[in-house]
Parts: C-alpha cells; structure tokens; sequence
C-alpha cells in the first residue's frame, strides 16, 4: 500500500477499513542470505538499503523487542552533517543528503524538518574552533555560518544576553541541520524494507553465533538456530554483549544518556541551540515539548534511567541560557545506553570471523547517522568494501594510530 | 459579581473568608482551601479547557494531580505558567488565570474546526501524508501543525523567582500523607527515628479529607489533623506539604519538590518560589495511594463528567457540587458512595448506572444495574446522558455531572522509576507494585493495593515497623483506630462498544477506543508502539487516568490479558515539575562560581576588560584614555613590554606542589621529557602526554629543594593534571614516596616581562638577593623576600620571549604587590597587559597553547618529538610510537605571514596549496591561532602543516570560505621575534 | 614587618560579617594554614611527632581537633590540615616543617582559602540548602568535604548545630558569600 | 549513586569522578615485547560487562582518594569500595 494524502482522505471516507500492518510478523525462516542483528534504526535501515539498492532477497532482521526500541526509539531527534574531521564529515553529510530524500524515498512522513542547528560560541577560543569546523564542514560539501552576536539574537531573542556568566560571542549556524519524528524512521525503514520482502522479526534474541574454521554459519536465538551466509550486527548500546558471543572484545564501553521533554508549549524555539558553555541543548518537537539534553551520566551502565545529578547539571545550562524555562516544566526524562566508543567516532567494519560484520560504536550520535549508516553498512555486506565515506570506521585504528577524536579527549569514552 | 451556585456547607474551606480571583478575565469569588478547579465549579463553570488536537471543549476530570483536562494559563509576564492544572493550583486573592489552546475564546474556538474533520485526522494520520512536494513540508505542512499543537504558552519573559535546592536526609521517607502514610509516619515517629512525611498536597490527609467516613469514631478529616498535630510536634518527623517527590533514583535517592510559594501572589521577600530536595533515605515507604480511572464511552469528555471520586472529594472537602443534577455510572460498588454522599448532601442524584446486572441497590435515586451509558449530550457542558438498560431500552437521563468509576489503579509510579515492573491483581484488575522495587523502598495503603482505609492505616503501620526493623530500630505495634474495611468489589469494564461518537481514552492527547483499534490493525501492537503511534499516554498527565483502558483495549483486539500486553514504563518526574527548581539558584551570573585573580580588585580599578577563562575571570586588555579600539590598547601593551617592561597576573596557571623522596622520580614519569636530573634551584618546560600519546598539557616544573617541586599547569587543565597525577601516584606507582598538593589559589604570581624586568623586579626585591644574570640565570628559580621581608617565589621564565620572571607572594598580598610593581615600575613606564597581549606575545615566539595543545597532536606535530624520552618509563611514550602518528607527511607546527601585509591571517582557516583546488580533499592543515604582530607590524599566525617543517617559503592559501575570505600566506618559522631566544637569556 | 598590606578574601582591609536573625557570617582572615602529608613509611612518626607539638592527637578521617594554639583537620589519608592564628604564627608551615622532619611535606596553605564563620541557630537551615552533608547529624568536631554552589569546601562543625566553619578556594570567596547570603536570607526570614 | 568510602563512610557520587574499567591499574611493562600491543589492548578494549564491574572513581570534592568500586551495571548496586592504592599494591604495582 502506497501513503498519500489521497489515500487517507479515501479511508476516511471508507471507515479506515483499508489500512493494512506497517510490517508483517513473519516466522523465522530457517536460513537466508543475509541476517541484521537489531531491529533498531541502524539495523532497519540496513536491511531496506540491502534490498532496495544492492537487490538482495532472503534478508531477516532479528530484534530481541520491539523494533525501534533502542536508541532510535529515544534520542533528541537532531540530524546534522556539522563534524570537524575528514573522518567523520563527509559520512555525516551524506546522511544529510539521504535525510533529505528519505520521506519520498521510504513513502512515510517522518517529518525532516530542517530548521537549522545552532552552536553557540562564548569565547574567542571557540570561535576559532567554530571557524576551522564550520570550514571543514563547508569543504566537505555541507553548510555553515558564522555568526556573532547580533545575529545570534536576532534568531533567537529570548537567550540570556543581558544577565549571562557566559556571555553569548556568536554561533556556528548549520542551515541544513534540524530535527526529525524519530519514532517514525524506524517505522518508514521497517515498512519500506518488509514490503522488498524482508522478514523482520521481533522477539527474537540472538543468543549465540554459529562459527566454523572463522567462518560465521548462522546465529542462534531465542526461535531456534537461523542459518546465514553473512550476518550484521548493529545492536548499539549493546555492542559487547552481542559480539562477546563471537569472542571479541571491543574498544566500547556502555553509557547511559537522558534527555528529556517538556510540557508542550506554544512555538517559541524554532530550531535546535546548543549551550557552549555548559551542557545543554534543546529544540522544540511538533507537538510542543521542549526536547533537550546534556552530557551522560559518566559511569558503565547499561540501566536505561540515569540520576539526578545529570539531570540537574542539564536543566541548570538549560535555565541559565533561556531564563524564561524556570516557569516550564519538565515532563518526563528517559535514559539511552550509548555504545561510546575510545574516539567518540563509530565502526562500521568486517571482524576476524569471515561473514560477520559490526556496525556500533555510535556514541550520542547514531540517529543522524542512521541513512547513511544503512546505506554503508549496507554497501559492506553486498560488497565487502566499505563505503567511500566509511573507510575510516575502522576496527583497528587504535593500533594504527588514527583515531578519529573529534572533541580531542583521547580515550576516555565517557568524555566524548 | 457571581454567585457561587454549585457551593454547599461544610468541608475543608473557610467560608467566613472570600478570596477574589479571575480567570479569563471574569471576576469571580471563592474561599480559603479552594483549588481553582473547586472555586470554578463551585461558581457553575465547568468549561476549562480545550484538547490538545480537536480542541475539543472540557472540564475537569479530577481533584488532583493526575487531572488531564483543566489545564490554565496562571499568572502572567515573566511568572506565566502554562498548562497548569487547576485541580491542584490553589486559590489565593487576586488569583488570575485563563484558558490556553483556544482563539479567539474558550466558548468560541475556531480551531475546534479540527473536530469535524477527526475522520482524516486519526492516529498516525500525518505519517502518511504531507510528503508532496516535498519543500511544503517545512514551508506550509509543518508550520499549521506547530501553530496548532503546544498548550500553552510563556511569555519568554525572565523566570523573576529564584529556587532552592536542599538536602535532607533521613531513616524512612514516607511518600504520601494519606491513612497509610499517616499511621506510618506516626508509628515511626513515635519510635524515635527521623522521618521525613511528605505529601503533593496543601492539606494532608488523602481521602482522608475527601470521604464522609470516620476514623476512630471521629470524622476522617478530623483523624487526620490530629494525626498531623502529633507529627509536628516531633523533632525526629520533618512533614513537608506541597511536596512532590517526583522520583525515586539509585540507592534511597529521592527528588522532591517544595512549592513554597506557589499558594501566594508572590514569593515573600527573599523566598524561594520552590525548593528541590535531594531526600537521602534509609528506607523509603511508598503510601502514594490509587488513582480512578474513567470508562470510555461514546461522548465520554463533555464538561461535567468526572470520576467519581473526584466528584465526591468536590462535595465533601470543598463544599462544591459538580451540578444541580448528577448522575453516577460505574462498575464498582465505590461508585455507589459518591451516589450516597452526593444525596447526603442534598444534591439531586438523578441516576446511578452499574455495569453490573448485580450491582447492590442504592436509596434515594434510580438504579439501572447492568447498563451502560451509550452517549451524552451538551454542547458546552453536559445536559444529559443515554443509556441502555439490561432490558434493551434507551433511556435519557437528565444530568448537568456524571460521575464514572471503572475501579481505582494504585500509584505504582515510583515502583518503576529503577525499570521494575508491576504486577496484575485480578481482583482489583489494575497493576499493582512488583516484585522489583527500588532497593530499600516498601509500598503500603491503597498504592500496594490496600483500597479500604483500614487497610491502609494497617499496611501504613506494618510497612513502618519493617523497615526500621531492617535498619535495628525496634517500633511498637501501634492501636489501629477503627475504620471502614469494606473489600474492593469490582468487575472490569473498561469501555461501553455500543455509541455513535467517539469514546476517549486520553483526553487531553485525544485518543480514541478507535485510534487504538487502527493502531492494532497497522500492527502498532506493542505497547511502546500503540503509545508512541497514537501518542496514548504522552500528555502532560502522563496517561495516568488513561494508559489502563488503552492497555485493555489493546488487550481485547489482540486477545491476550493484560498483563501480558505489557506496561509502559514510568519515568521521573511523577508529576511536571518546573525546571526552575532544577536550576536553583545557578543561574544567570551564577551558573558558575566566580573566580577572581589577586589583582582582581586593582584591575578594576584601572578599568581593564575583563574575559572568561574557564571559571576565572582575567583582565583581558587595560584601555587607556584615548583609546577607542581594542586594538590600540594591545598593540600597546605589547610594545611597552617588549620596550621596557609590562606585568600580567597569571596566578591562573595550576601550581601542584610535588614533595617526597620519590618526586624526581615520579615526574620523571608524568613527563614525556626528562626531570630525575634537575639541578635544585632550576626550572624545566615540561610536556605532558596522554597514555594514548597525544600531548596533554606542558607547563614548568621548579626544584625548590631535593624533595621538592614545584609544577605549574595550563589554567585550563589544572585541575585535570592534578587527578592525573594523583591516579599515577595512588595507581599506578603506589610505592613512590611523594606528595602532591594543589597551591593554585596559595600565590598570587605575576609575569613581569621586558628588557626592564631585571630592574624593576631589583626595586622590590630584597637586596641580599642577587639577580643578576650571572647569579639567577634564564631558568632559575628561588624563595626570596621582597618589600623587606614577604617571602616570595622567583622563577626566571619567559612566555613574552622577554627577559622575564615570575614572582609569587602569598595571595592576600597579590592586590599589594600589584600596586608594588606598578609604582616600582614608574620609571620604566610599566604596563600592565592582559591576556590579549599575552597571546600575541606568545604566538609571536611561537609557543603553542589551548588552541595547539587542542587534544589531537603529539609531540612530533608540536616540533617537540625529541623530548619524548624513549629510555624511561613514562606516561604516552610508548602509544606515540603508532605509525599512524608517524606519518612522513605529519602535521607540523609552523608560522604563517599575509604575502600582503595588508591581509589577515585567520585562526581556523583551512591551508590548500597555492595552485590546488580549495576542498577537503586537498586540505593542507589549519590555522590555529592568529594575530597582528604590533613588533612585525603584520597580522601573523601559527598552525599545523603537512610536512609543514620542510615547506619553509611556500606560499599557500589560507581558505575561509565560512567567512568568504581567501588570503595567500607564506609559511615560515612559528618563531617570528627573537628565535634565537638571545632576549630571554639577556 | 614587610611593606605589603593584605586584603581580605573579599577584597577588603576588615573582614565582611552580615547578620540574621539566628545566624551571622563573618569572614575569617586570622587564620595561617598548612597541609602536612606523611611521607610514605612514616606516618607512625609523623603522627607522633606532630601531636606531640600541637599538644593533641592528629585527628582521624572526618575528624578534626582544636588545640590551645593548633588546630587540624583530616583531609585525606596521612594528611592533614594543620592551622593557627595567623598573627603570632603566619609562617607556621616553617613551623612544622622541622618538627615533621623527614616524615612528612609541609605545605602552606594559609591563602589557598577563604574561611567564612556561621554561627547561629539557623546554620543547620543554612547548609541543608547548600551542601549535601548530613549536617544535622554532624558532630562537634568534624569536618567534611563538600560542595557549596559548585564549590567545593570544607564544611567544619566546631559545635554541633550551632558553630560551622566553611573553608572555600580563596578565589571564589565572593561566590561562596554571596551563595552563604543569599540563602541565609531564606532560611532566615525578617 | 551513594558510594560507600573506605574512610568516610557513604558519600554522594556526585562528588567523585568517574574513570573507567579497574584494569587501568594494570598498566603493561614498557619494556616488554609486546609492549605495543599491551598498551593498546589496556589503552583501548574493555569488557564492557552487563554486571559486576570493577572500576575507578577518584574523590575530588572528596579525600583524592582513588576508589576500586564494584558496582552492578545492569542494577547499579554497589557491593564492595577498596582503597585504588591498596588494590594496586595487591595487583603487585608496588615496588
């Protein structure tokens, strides 16, 4: 069934008889071509990418819940192509690009909205550093501006610009960046790819990987033992679970994030901000509620619920960068595991088992990434080789040496 | 002025006293314990508010926190609080509120215009549409959407109030101050421990004050007091009204929220408006009682229809009728009570219809056991109902309120908030706490399932004795006094099939029994899937009077129980708090604690600009008379210094005092460069790597004796390399003897630079120090006295690339010491410089900073790749070796001059050969920090290069494409004055 | 006497007191400071050594002493915070550098910190709002690290419920006031 | 988080900063073989459990204590807190 506006005024009509399940909850079959790991954003994606632009059938993904569940299912819904490094940049604005067709492309509205993402600086130090990445981000084929104050204010009047600690010297200004119905991309992803024929298949945990001579066969789950010529993981936030099942151990620890949402408001923030001088930032969804969040609670978890500590750091960024939020209330705080990698930058690389492939390592970061994390990962299982824009997502770029550390805090994964 | 209309005798509320309030802009009347909720039903309104997507017009659901519909607007500027519930704001004189949502008025709200179309707009509808053409999403689609969504609004108006945060710590929290909590508290109380009773309402008690029952033989309400009178007496009992405990955290953490002033105008003088506490508890007891929960029914949201409990808490603790005539349907015999207070209290009940063919029989009104509501009438505010008797039969029944009951749910929230999960009690048919509790927390009274107030003074008083039995302290079984133990008898029901309009579920999100029967038929099947499709649940009341009927719906199409559709998981805060009280008081100028240097006060003095640099707060340039652009006054600066002699405070820079037999030893391992040699009386620059070998921070180390060292640090990293330092010591060398102490804030120290230093320092210090070249060469340091007799520390270093020092003295000297070197300095014209200058001097020498030591270069880029000891054991040598951060074409640090000396160098501009394209792809390095050099007379900078050592002369451009600028520069040594370094060891 | 004139941590010649009713604050420059760390194997002697000349025991974790001219607070593991009135003894690292000897480092403190004293019915009021010790649980004679507004001090009850001392990073000295002041008003209504 | 200090008994995490994985006790010998490959295996991988945790706090508003916490990542609970410096030592980092 094809969405449109015409469709839903016709089953409107009809008594909304018509609609048909977004995706089907097919049994297991016993073996296929390829099997993803995670029925989460990344894992999706993956799969439609692998059917519609690499034509491969007999795909299954296999999600222990529910699918969207993860981090796609809670995050602060930003996507943004806004990266420093040569690493990470031309990754990230490719997403961008697969953001911006994707609604048409999967037929469902997940309402990219491209309301721009604005960095503020507050010393000359970072604007220095907001130059040389907005550059970065310009020489890579994606947007930027700088701003200074005057034009900081002019886009957003209510920030603390008489009574601030820190007092706002500017913003990089990222035109293309903004937010997206983060729920929704999971569905479009998952209903896109069961209608090329992939199974997806909730409920069912891997629970262990079949190898032979280094040589993957086939995974087994909870729903019994599923044979496969190649399998994919992308399970982030549970990265080392999974893949200690394979014998590996990975440079990634597990982190809980919170964000959070306010009551719903009248329209009053029209982009997403991002505090410079403490750990906030903040957008406002459709249906009103201020979403933001800060910095993660800094110690291995994999509980989906952080403290208060946290929660208090976040809120009082918060209310010293928009005064006027005192009189909001918090609604509802949650809390993301975060596979947070040594460099703060993701994998998307073979492993030593042949046929067995990791995605992870995403950090904060993984929604935005999720198109183009799809697509390469997507790219890795057809074809082997990793994406053009992928090639640096490597396993072993700690024993190179070339880490790619976008904040420059060496490895430490709870300070990325 | 109006005539409260719906108000009776009796109840909670000073009747001998008016209270004068507003909403919408109409003056009306109430009394002291009035909510806006009761004040405005008991003056006959019962429309309040409008929903959120059709805008359709409702009244108050509830008495309390959980209410989803009467949300206002109170107050105004910069207090304006949207979304307010009006069931727990409560009345003061000169309360002023209006309704949100709607235009241009409540009555006439022309969006409600949505409602006639809900056919096209049912769940999920806007995930399938609005895709074409694709830039009318942002442009046209997505604005009507935002316009029309949101509640209410803020003014965007500063926040005028100030919050608290406190911390409280105790052997049990009692959470809820209903019978359970009560008798909890008491039987605690009364053995002595610290207990701390808090409760979200302004008048404790609970149902206690909503019932007509009696406890002990005296009227529930009246127990209560009493209960209350007995606890604040205690010492070891703190009772916090109009608190919230919004979530239970790890390890007896909890959060709780004070509203101070919330019942009055404004704040007293000096008040915070709330206080956010931090509860450490021993042992917590949840006695946060049960919340009722509606029966979805065709048209079940006009103004008027509340839940029954509610109803009967206006009647008996507010003295408020719902209406001239009401009538009650539920599926319980709890029902039925609000029936027979209703009637006691003379309100004309006009019918009470039970789902239950055997409902027990009621006096004083009609029964219609075994029917079913099947619609309601009134546009505005309910006029009647229809049901449909057992026999078949429609009937009308004329009714301004309908109070409905489907059973009670207890306040399992804070259960949850550690992910457990709540458990199925068939024969309450509600969720009540699980197994998996917050570790120390136990649930007592209605919210653990107790639903009669005996029930819960006992399970109150039992929870009590065992957790201080857990924490060995002995409570005595306290006499329960009598009370109404009657059994919950209840058969599920959760929504009427029969009706031609919709029947809500959430309504304030407005979801109906449809939506979730569509949101079954597209396979939106599992619970977070239904929530998060329909948004069931997602409101500001959280789903609490409505999560339980969409989970049966659900339960019904899909054919499973309940329990096995699965909960949704609650998360903090129970109910919306306000993120003031989660700022407190670290806001505006105070969101950081302010540091100020020693010569903070003098620098002031000279009107010097001041910068942020981390929490500190440095003189950033002196203006002088006369001078109207920064630039003047550093370029200024600069040359005076270079000229004669300036001063600059950096007692910012970390100083950790290294002692111990070992310390040559151990900072021979935190440096990546060698320290066990340091001759006593020396300073080495010392560069600090990460163990991933990236450098770190760099800084100087002094020998004061043998034993002793002193380190500086970045300002910036300070703190940073102090507990890098201390991981080393207690971690990973546990045995060397040495002691590390922080003396950042002991001395104030101060940079004197120039070709005069020598002499003006010979002024100030005390003769029988020798500072000649000869005695106290370049790299030296001493403890001397200085101004006859202050012991002071001289180290002979240079960041200026001057001649220079830095003298350090006791810190409440430093504001005398300043004012010392400036007089001394006279002769010299000495100039004070701040911490612009400093950086043009040190990027004129070359010396990296922040903007270099920016986390992701080593030593090698740096130019420094031979201090890097290989021969010894320290931190980061070992990693630097990586063949990746030893590539032949390494980022190099190197200088950079305009090829015009009219153009600007810019920090943060990206290098592309001169001939090459201008992309990524060919990126040559980056500026790193720039400049105008007053002593070249150009604007100079320094960056990383690609092989940048070997490309001396090169002229490459400087692409700025951010700012539109492209400049060619010339690349040539970072060390643009003196690189030869003859000044600094003149 | 040398030449240099000190100010207070506030910026002033005399120290800033401000009064409530059932709490005053006073500012407290008169006091020298010095840390005294045990060198690794001595701290048997280091002890001995040191409670001989201050004429009381150095005080264990969370403890502190107040002597006829010394006082101490434990600070960390074989370390302590030894102080005195600044007047009569403004070197006092110098002091005890030679009785510690060869078993401990002494380092001075004295204007690392600015010390503010609370004194009143109210102090228990005051630092529940400020800092997360159980402060109502303290008793005399014991001192804790804490934070106050981001900054982190020592909390030093020298009479339970009554008697408080706070020790703040001298830089910060007008933030630590003015958060001492501004919830003082608070706690303590005219 | 409440971390229950050796010395002083319960203290608020919040006053502790958070490091990682014990293991980073263990840091390799500089002048083995191997040694680049045990630095980066020390430096870079973790095994990341999904329960029992042994792991490092520093208490900075604290005593500058370094603390060997073992800590439930799935449920948070803490179940014993050693001084870093004496696991060190017992890990054989002493001389």
């Amino acid at each position: 069934m094809r969405y449109s506006g015409f469709r839903v005024i016709k089953e409107a009509l009809t008594g909304h008889k018509g609609w048909t399940p977004a995706w089907r909850d097919p049994e297991p079959k016993n073996e296929y071509d390829i099997v993803v790991v995670g029925g989460g954003g990344h894992g999706l994606a993956t799969a439609y990418y692998l059917a519609k632009e690499f034509g491969h059938a007999r795909i299954a993904v296999l999600e222990k819940g529910w699918i969207g569940g993860g981090n796609v299912g809670r995050n602060t819904t930003i996507i943004r192509s806004n990266y420093l490094l040569d690493g990470n940049e031309p990754f990230y604005e490719f997403s961008l690009k697969l953001w911006e067709g994707l609604e048409q492309d999967f037929n469902f509205n997940a309402m990219v909205s491209q309301r721009g993402i604005l960095n503020l600086v507050h010393t000359d130090a970072q604007r220095d550093a907001a130059r040389r990445r907005g550059n970065a981000m310009i020489l890579n084929g994606s947007d930027a501006e700088l701003l200074d104050t005057a034009g900081v204010r002019a886009l957003y009047p209510f920030l603390n610009f008489s009574n601030a600690r820190f007092p706002i010297k500017g913003g990089l200004l990222h035109r293309r960046g903004g937010t997206v119905r983060h729920d929704a991309v999971a569905w479009g992803y998952a209903r896109g790819a069961d209608q090329r024929g992939v199974d997806i298949i909730q409920n069912c945990e891997v629970t262990g990987f079949r190898i032979e001579n280094g040589k993957i066969l086939g995974v087994e789950t909870s729903r019994g033992y599923i044979g496969a010529k190649k399998v994919g993981v992308a399970v982030a936030g549970s990265s080392s679970r999974v893949m200690e099942k394979a014998g590996m151990r990975l440079p990634i620890e597990s982190h809980v994030l919170q964000a959070f949402v306010s009551e719903g408001l009248k329209p009053m923030i029209p982009g997403v901000i991002t505090f410079g001088a403490g750990h906030f930032y903040c957008s406002q969804s459709d249906k009103g509620g201020l979403v933001f969040g800060g910095d993660i609670d800094m110690y291995n978890t994999y509980a989906q619920r952080g403290n208060l500590p946290v929660v208090e750091d976040v809120i009082e960024s918060g209310v010293a960068l928009i005064p006027a939020l005192g009189r909001v209330r918090l609604l509802r705080g949650w809390g993301g595991v975060m596979d947070m990698s040594m460099d703060g930058s993701p994998f998307i690389d073979r492993t030593q088992v042949e046929g067995l492939y990791f995605n992870g390592g995403w950090c904060y970061g993984g929604f935005k990434a999720t198109p183009a994390s799809g697509w390469c990962f997507a790219h890795l299982l057809s074809t082997d080789r990793p994406h053009e824009v992928a090639t640096a997502f490597r396993l072993d770029r700690f024993r190179s040496g070339r880490m790619i550390d976008e904040k420059g805090v060496g490895a430490q994964p709870n300070l990325h | 002025m109006n005539k409260q209309i719906n108000r009776l005798n009796g109840g909670l509320i000073d009747h001998d006293q008016s209270l004068s309030f507003k909403f919408d802009g109409k003056r009306f009347q109430g009394h002291p314990g009035d909510t806006l909720a009761s004040a405005l039903l008991a003056n006959g309104v019962r429309l309040m508010g409008r929903s959120f997507k059709y805008h359709r017009p409702r009244g108050v659901l509830t008495s309390g926190s959980e209410e989803p519909n009467a949300l206002v607007e109170l107050r105004s500027s910069g207090r304006q609080e949207p979304n307010t519930r009006a069931t727990v704001a409560e009345l003061y004189d000169g309360l002023a509120a209006n309704s949100q949502n709607r235009w241009p008025s409540l009555e006439r709200d022309v969006l409600s215009i949505n409602d006639l179309f809900s056919n096209f707009l049912t769940a999920g509808f806007y995930y399938k549409t609005f895709m074409w053409p694709k830039a009318f999403w942002e442009k046209l689609y997505e604005p009507i959407i935002r316009n029309a969504a949101g509640l209410g609004s803020i003014t965007g108006e500063d926040d005028p109030d100030v919050y608290d945060k406190g911390f409280l710590h105790c052997d049990l929290l009692v959470i809820g101050a209903g019978p359970a909590g009560l008798m909890a508290a008491l039987t605690a109380g009364r053995a002595g421990a610290r207990v701390i009773l808090a409760d979200e309402d302004f008048v404790l008690g609970g149902r206690l004050n909503a019932e007509s029952i009696e406890v002990g033989g005296v009227a529930a309400s009246d127990w209560a007091a009493h209960a209350l009178a007995e606890l604040s007496a205690m010492d070891n009992v703190r009772v916090l009204p109009r608190t919230t405990v919004i979530g239970a955290f790890d390890h007896g953490i909890y959060g709780a929220v004070e509203r101070i002033a919330d019942h009055l105008p404004t704040p007293a003088s000096g008040q915070p408006r709330q206080i956010m506490w931090r509860i450490y508890s021993k042992r917590a007891l949840l006695c946060a009682g049960a919340t009722e929960r509606p029966i979805a029914f065709s048209n079940n949201d006009r103004p008027g229809i509340m839940l029954a409990g509610a109803m009967r808490a206006y009647a008996n603790r507010w003295a408020v009728r719902a209406h001239e005539q009401v009538a009650v349907f539920t599926n319980n015999d709890d029902g039925h009570r609000t029936a027979a207070d209703l009637i006691a209290k003379g309100v004309h009940v006009t019918a009470v219809i039970d789902t239950r063919a055997d409902a027990p029989s009621v006096d004083g009104t009609e029964l219609f056991a075994g029917a079913q509501v099947i619609g309601s009438k009134g546009r505005l505010g309910l006029n009647s109902v229809t049901i449909r008797t057992d026999k078949g039969f429609t009937r009308e029944i004329i009714c301004g309120g309908l109070a409905v009951s489907g059973g009670w749910n207890p306040n399992v929230h804070l259960t949850c908030h550690q992910r457990g999960r709540p458990k199925w009690d068939e024969d309450l048919a509600a969720f009540v706490p699980g197994d998996n509790l917050p570790v120390g927390m136990t649930v007592a009274g209605a919210a653990a399932g107790a639903m009669s107030t005996y029930g819960a003074l006992r399970t109150g008083a039992e929870g009590a004795i065992a957790a201080l039995s857990d924490l060995d302290i002995p409570a005595g079984v306290p006499e329960l006094p009598e009370a109404e133990d009657s059994p919950v008898k209840l058969r599920p029901f959760w929504h009427v099939s029969e009706g031609k309009g919709r029947a809500w579920i959430d309504l304030q999100n407005d979801v109906t029994v449809k939506d979730v029967k569509l949101a079954h038929q597209e396979n939106y099947v599992s619970v977070e899937h239904l929530k998060r499709y329909t948004t069931l649940g997602m409101a500001t009341d959280q789903g609490k009077t409505s999560n339980m009927a969409g989970l049966a719906v659900m339960a019904e199409l899909t054919g499973k129980s309940i329990p096995e559709t699965g909960t949704t998981i609650f998360r903090p805060p129970y109910t919306p708090m306000a993120m003031g009280a989660l700022a407190g008081r670290a806001v505006g100028k105070h969101f950081h604690p302010v540091r100020e240097t020693p010569s903070h006060k003098w620098a002031i003095e000279q009107g010097a600009v001041f910068t942020e640099v981390g929490d500190w707060l440095r003189a950033q340039w002196f203006p002088k008379e006369g001078e109207t652009h920064w630039r003047q006054s550093v370029d200024r600066e600069v040359l005076q210094t270079r000229a004669s002699v300036g001063v600059c405070d950096v007692t910012t820079l970390g100083k950790i005092d290294v002692q111990g037999a070992d310390a040559a030893e151990f900072l021979n391992k935190i440096y990546a460069n060698g320290f066990a040699k340091l001759a006593v009386g020396k300073v080495r620059y010392g560069l600090m790597l990460r163990e991933d070998g990236i450098a770190y921070d760099d800084g100087t180390a002094a020998r004061l004796a043998e034993d002793h060292f002193v380190v500086t640090t970045t300002t910036a990293n300070a703190v940073l390399v102090y507990r890098r330092m201390e991981f080393a010591r207690q971690c990973l060398w546990p045995d060397l003897d040495v002691q590390l102490i922080s003396t950042t804030e002991a001395w104030a120290q101060y940079a004197v630079a120039g070709p005069n230093s020598r002499k003006l320092l010979e002024k100030i210090v005390d003769a029988c120090f020798d500072l000649s070249n000869e005695a106290f060469p370049f790299m030296s340091c001493a403890e001397i006295t200085i101004c006859e007799g202050c012991r002071a520390r001289l180290f002979r270093i240079s960041f200026s690339g001057e001649l220079a020092y830095e003298i350090a003295v006791p810190t409440r000297y430093g504001d005398a010491m300043i004012r010392a070197l400036m007089e001394a300095g006279e002769e010299f014209d000495v100039v004070p410089y701040g911490t612009e200058a400093l950086g043009v001097m040190r990027i004129e020498k070359g010396h990296a900073a922040g903007n270099e030591l920016n986390g992701t270069t080593t030593a090698l880029n740096l130019g420094m790749g031979r201090m890097v000891s290989k021969k010894k054991d320290c931190i980061g040598n070992i990693m630097s070796e990586r063949e990746g951060l030893n590539q032949p074409d390494a980022l190099r640090l190197v200088g950079f001059k305009p090829v015009d000396p009219g153009q600007q160098v810019v920090a943060g501009g990206h290098l592309m050969k001169a001939d090459g394209p201008v992309d990524a792809a060919h990126d040559q390095g980056y500026v790193t920090s720039a400049a105008f050099s007053p002593v070249l007379q150009s604007s100079i900078g320094i960056g990383y290069l690609k092989d940048g050592a070997e490309r001396t002369g090169e002229v490459l451009r400087l692409a700025n494409p951010l700012e539109g600028t492209e400049v060619k520069v010339e690349v040539v040594s970072a060390h643009f004055v003196d690189p030869d370094g003859g000044r600094q060891r003149a | 006497m040398h030449k240099l004139k000190a100010i207070t941590p506030l910026g002033r010649t005399e120290p800033k007191t401000d009064n409530f009713t059932g709490l005053s604050i006073t500012e407290n420059p008169a006091r020298a400071l010095a840390t005294l760390t045990a060198r690794l194997g001595h701290e048997t002697a280091c002890t001995a050594q040191v409670s001989a000349f201050i004429g009381c025991d150095l005080p264990g974790p969370g403890k502190s002493v107040v002597g006829e001219t010394y006082g101490a607070i434990w600070i960390a593991p074989s370390s302590w915070m030894i102080e005195a009135d600044h007047t009569g003894h403004e070197l006092i690292a110098q002091e005890l550098k030679p009785v510690a000897g060869e078993t401990a480092s002494v380092v001075e403190q004295t204007d690392a910190w600015c010390r503010f004293d609370i004194t009143g019915s109210a102090a228990d009021d005051l630092f529940e709002r400020l800092c997360n010790v159980d402060v109502r649980a303290m008793n005399s004679d014991t001192a804790t690290r804490t934070t106050i507004h981001h900054i982190g001090c020592y909390l030093w009850c020298r009479k339970a419920g009554f008697e408080y001392s706070v020790l703040g990073p001298r830089s910060s000295a007008g933030s630590l006031h003015h958060a001492l002041v501004e919830v003082a008003q608070a706690v303590c209504p005219v | 988080m409440i971390i229950d200090h050796p010395l002083l008994g319960p203290r608020d995490a919040q006053e502790f900063v958070y490091l990682g994985d014990a293991t980073l006790i263990d840091r390799p010998d500089w002048q083995a073989e191997n040694a680049a490959e045990a630095f980066h295996d020390y430096l870079y991988l973790r095994d990341n459990p999904a329960g029992e945790h042994r792991e490092l706090w520093y208490h900075e508003q604290g005593d500058r204590s370094w603390l060997v916490v073992t800590r439930n990542t799935l449920t948070h609970e803490i179940t014993s807190v050693e001084l870093a410096r004496d696991v060190a030592r017992a890990r054989g980092r002493g001389r």
